[in-house]
């Protein structure tokens, strides 16, 4: 068992493939087809294509706040790449690249970050809750559904993410704690991306590691190399097999970096230093992974090129969509407070509706 | 038909439920193997196993925080907090998610949820163990909240809300778990949520209460009729989306107003009852509506508790004022 | 005397503050480093070091429990809360601690505290950044709660917030944090908590408001002086304890009332105040005590947003109908 | 250090008394005088004779609520000897042996059990902060007053108290975690007394230890013998010096057990069986530390009998005070809700006194 040979109390951190694409640890690569290692691969450059898009188009005024994923695809992808279509996926707010694998349009993503509340209905099939803002509280909704697949007799996973800064709001320990006691179903993966906004993550915790926070809740916890597509995907693979198997949680800290700013809105060089961000860009996941790829004949620089114009254009393009829906629904604003709309809210907004008939005439 | 008392009607209407609709489950903390400190859920882990009814370590938020997965996932969670005094560490998870999940998806996952409590005080407990949340909930829009006053009233609003595709907060007053017992029929029946209900009818005052106070109010009533005074007394039961054409229709009659909780006073629930007869049958007024209601102070520990809560006489002399304005 | 916008007073007071009285902390998450996400705080560290000025880890809770914890050991912290809507982990040490530590313990304990907090919306921010939380904290008695609508009163309202020996909330408006400048001396003044201000003398009715819609209803009120109504302006600025002699003195002299604030409507602020005025001054009114407020609904995001929140013209319309009716 | 020594992930429990008073590890016994020691023990007697008169007096309809500590005496007792005055002791709301120790006077503590307010009026001198009903809260106002001291450049410590069950909460995560970082000087001590109310100890946590939820914040954990008092105190002591000279913030895990109800509202019959009460009867700290007081010489079986019935009569005595302390004075409640009593309370509280005084006319 990995959480068994990677102790995160001495230190120890799953790799598989080192930052030059080269696979140090072959004999814990995960089973995956060369074809299941482009698509990946491909989600990753997508999902870095719609960031850069997103900040383009952001600094253009045309999209609102939006918080990165640059640096940590891997991490992202690699995560959501081992659930089935059943499996349940929570998200915190910056895990684009696991979205884009569960399924999610990128069009219900920016629709969400231009700042409509339809790009958080997802699809039937597409079982992931909407973004959730207050940090680490969703934890707690991922512990709960696995709990309802257990009750259910179903042998669904859920999976939640969180940042490293959520590790330390209590609902982390709050959610781990409670799936460890029922044995729930879940995996609780942590992006250690470095920073809480400005705060490092040296400041957010006196733990050596994340990973050891499993501890305080008697369960497994591992960390492992998050800018390594394997590495990340073996150890999710492994507790999701496991959670699967009715043998309860784990956590997962994946070791990665926010190459970018935490949102739009935020400047990094207030806070931290070029050298640092200089280390981690030559850390790259998707250079990583490119680099492998093309060792192993399966892609090519010119491929590559394309591939990411491609996705570039595409991501434009479904802005553009997105821009061109418009106004939102005024009734909407009052339709979804409850299953029926209760008399006092009909009366708010018919008040509402015939004042601005009102200004019109 | 039987004869029970609050208490016990939850906890024979949570097993009428449980037997009905495999998909409810109860839980919090001392739900499962003691049946809960009040015995709301006293057997319940025996009759349906430690999947459907079960302890939960002691964390309020991550009980609601579960509740909300579960309810998304195809469950109707029916979770207790042990005292609405120890809602405050949910209440993140209540405002930010249970409240707004519908809304957020615009209506594409929905929470059929329950949080039962016990609620309101008198009943010489520590500190804590006697809050009134009518307004910390009722000002977030998506909740609904409901307050029974009686065994029978219970048991038909609890499996309303139990039904209901909505989160719903249902406050059980915990000084009247065990105060009187009424029958209750063994049959399935609900009441609507939203609904108030006239249990006094009369030509004075409308006086607007819930919960506990129902009691005292209809006792001050009485005391009332007995001086010639006819109050019109409303149950209101349904803090959130409430009754608003009950007691508009009341005030348009009777012309005067009292609204009577436990609740502190400023910025408690009354204010809204009274700006909503402000609104709505300002012309109708002869006397400013008013508010009998707790001070503005933290509810006393037992040797003061009495001066906190008001007693048939108290009220009674404040709707006097009303009526002889 | 400097021209300065809000946010740029709280950091400017806060120094002064700071160099003034060494027992003044300053913390909360991104508070030190880089001097708050709204910038309140830069430059205080590194003026103060990070003894006086520091980052936490993230947990609401933590930083008012810690808070509650050095006031009582002879400091006076002031607390940032990133935004009002990430208040809500820390409403149980609120409602259970920060409220009640004095009345707990008998005047032993006090909490010389000051949370501060970005409030209200209206820019175009993420989901709970727009939350409005009056009446949540405002129904909790122990607790007094600021709303400055300028860098004047911010800074005089600040300074008798982090000298008053009972808990303050200072909620700032993150609208107007930069939207104008304002001559701010740069000497020491206090301006008392509890008192309103008349921003605007008038006969026609009195409008209660406070933080960014002072300027709104400001707007709206020379609007309708152009067409000869002549309203009376109220900044409440204190919103618990509220100062209840400004707005009863004002409605009797006008009988008209109209309260305006961003938070949802029912169970909200402006209820309070109608109540109030229904009880001091019932007999002076010739209108039914009128809300503009918020919908009962949650905030909505970017795209939507403009229709929750009220503007000039729909404050002067508001106003009209209670003057005309 | 005992720290390094007992590893809780090891099951390592520092016990230093056995069950029947045998010192099992005389060179990790703390440094105590025999008169210390004797005190101590004393306290214990009194911290039960206050317990069994409470009973009592609640089952004659006297005493309101009442929650007992009989059985937690060695780690009540034991942890707050190692304080010195200007120390701070954080109460949860069973731990009247520890606030004995600390200088508060049992009237005080009746008088709050009694309903009174004024029972949480403690002299300037004793740096106790009032009981915390809501579980684990008051840890983070451990960490605040500890922060306090250290930025204040003071050396006082501050202990917070917490049960098994305030494990499960996040503000015992969150407050060991800020702990870890600010290196406050703190120590958080667990009464493991096996119980929640109901709530079995395993069903409160899947971790084996709650010393080890330690890890989490990166902070030294340690479980002892609850019902040991040298083990206690010299957990505690080393804990405390730790804290004192600058070495920030440690965790100890009192393994004990409720031989009472949780309160006076309580029928533990309802979820324990009486085999296992019989277990930790025999365990019983009075009993071992007074076997261990004999043993030296130091004591007899006629003084503790002595003793104790003279405990007893003073606590009654105390009791009979504080019943005498009539009604409250109804202004008390209005007055201390602000410094100043804010106008519309002076309405609310002369509009009620005119009503008292209407009544009685
Ligand atoms: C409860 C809460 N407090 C504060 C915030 C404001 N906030 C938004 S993101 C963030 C930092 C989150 O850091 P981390 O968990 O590491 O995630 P990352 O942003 O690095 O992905 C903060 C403090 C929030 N959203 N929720
Ligand atoms: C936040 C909160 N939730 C629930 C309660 C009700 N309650 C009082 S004591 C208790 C059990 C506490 O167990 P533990 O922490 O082990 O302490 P013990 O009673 O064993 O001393 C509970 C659930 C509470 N006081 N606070
Ligand atoms: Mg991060
Ligand atoms: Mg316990």
């Amino acid at each position: 068992m990995l959480t068994k040979r990677f102790d995160p109390l001495k230190g120890e951190m799953l790799q598989i493939m080192d930052a030059e694409g080269r696979i140090v640890a072959p004999e814990l690569k995960p089973d995956l087809s060369d074809e299941r290692v482009l698509e990946l691969y491909k989600v990753m450059l997508l999902t870095r294509a719609a960031d850069t898009k997103a900040l383009q188009l952001q600094r253009q005024g045309r999209m609102l706040t939006y918080a990165p994923n640059t640096g940590q695809e891997a991490a992202q992808v690699g995560s959501a790449a081992v659930l089935r279509e059943t499996d349940w996926l929570v998200p915190a707010f910056r895990e684009l690249g696991a979205w884009l694998v569960k399924g999610v349009s990128l069009e219900h993503i920016y629709l969400y970050w231009y700042g409509n509340e339809w790009g958080s209905h997802f699809p039937e099939n597409v079982r992931m809750l909407p973004i959730s803002i207050p940090i680490a509280s969703q934890l707690n909704h991922a512990l709960g559904l696995a709990m309802a697949s257990k009750l259910k007799g179903e042998d669904d996973v859920t999976i939640g993410y969180v940042g490293d800064g959520g590790t330390s709001i209590g609902d982390f320990s709050e959610a781990l704690n409670f799936a460890g006691v029922f044995s729930a179903p879940v995996v609780f993966f942590i992006q250690n991306n470095q920073y809480a906004i400005s705060v490092k993550r040296a400041v957010q915790t006196k733990a050596s590691t994340l990973a050891q926070k499993a501890v305080a809740a008697g369960i497994p916890g591992i960390q492992v190399d998050g800018n390594d597509l394997f590495a990340v995907y073996a150890a999710v693979e492994e507790a999701v097999n496991r959670a699967r198997a009715g043998e309860g949680p784990t956590l997962i800290e994946a070791y990665t970096y926010r190459l970018g700013a935490h949102t739009t809105s935020d400047d990094p060089t207030k806070y931290r230093e070029d050298d640092e961000v200089l280390v981690w860009q030559a850390r790259d996941p998707i250079k990583r992974t490119k680099e492998y790829l093309i060792a192993q004949g399966l892609w090519s620089a010119e491929q590559d090129e394309a591939q990411v114009a491609e996705y570039e254009a595409y991501a434009l393009e479904v802005f553009r969509k997105v821009e061109e829906t418009g106004e939102p629904q005024l009734e909407d604003f009052f339709k979804y407070t409850y299953r029926d709309m209760p008399e006092h809210l009909k009366e708010q907004y018919q008040e509402y509706v015939q004042y601005l008939e009102g200004k019109v005439k | 038909m039987a004869l029970m008392n609050l208490v016990s009607t939850v906890n024979h209407t949570l097993d009428h439920e449980m037997a009905r609709d495999e998909r409810v489950v109860v839980f919090g903390e001392d739900v499962g193997v003691e049946g809960g400190v009040f015995r709301a859920t006293v057997g319940l882990q025996k009759k349906y196993g430690p999947d459907r009814c079960f302890d939960t370590p002691l964390a309020e938020g991550a009980i609601v925080g579960m509740a909300v997965g579960m309810a998304i996932n195809g469950l109707r969670p029916v979770a207790e907090i042990q005292f609405s005094g120890f809602m405050y560490p949910a209440y993140n998870q209540i405002v930010s998610h249970v409240a707004r999940m519908r809304n957020r998806t615009r209506g594409r996952l929905t929470l059929p949820l329950v949080i039962r409590m016990p609620h309101g005080g008198g009943i010489k407990a520590l500190e804590h163990h006697s809050e009134s949340l009518e307004s910390i909930l009722g000002h977030i829009p998506g909740l609904k909240i409901v307050v029974p006053s009686t065994p029978y009233d219970a048991k038909g609003l609890l499996l309303s809300a139990i039904r209901d595709d909505d989160p719903v907060f249902f406050l059980e007053p915990s000084k009247i778990y065990r105060a009187f017992r009424q029958e209750v029929p063994e049959e399935d029946y609900t009441i609507p949520i939203g609904k108030a209900k006239i249990v006094r009818e009369g030509e004075a005052v409308t006086v607007v209460t819930w919960g506990a106070y129902v009691h005292d109010v209809m006792k001050a009533a009485e005391q009332l009729a007995a001086e010639g005074i006819d109050a019109e007394v409303i149950d209101l039961r349904t803090i959130a989306p409430f009754d608003r054409a009950a007691i508009v229709e009341s005030v348009k009659k009777t012309g005067r107003f009292v609204v009577v909780h436990e609740a502190m006073k400023t910025f408690g629930p009354g204010a809204e009852l009274i700006a909503l007869v402000n609104e709505k049958a300002f012309l109708y007024l002869e006397a400013p509506p008013t508010r009998l209601t707790g001070f503005d102070i933290t509810i006393p520990l037992p040797r003061g508790e009495h001066h906190y809560f008001l007693d048939a006489d108290r009220i009674a002399a404040g709707i006097r004022d009303v009526v002889n304005f």
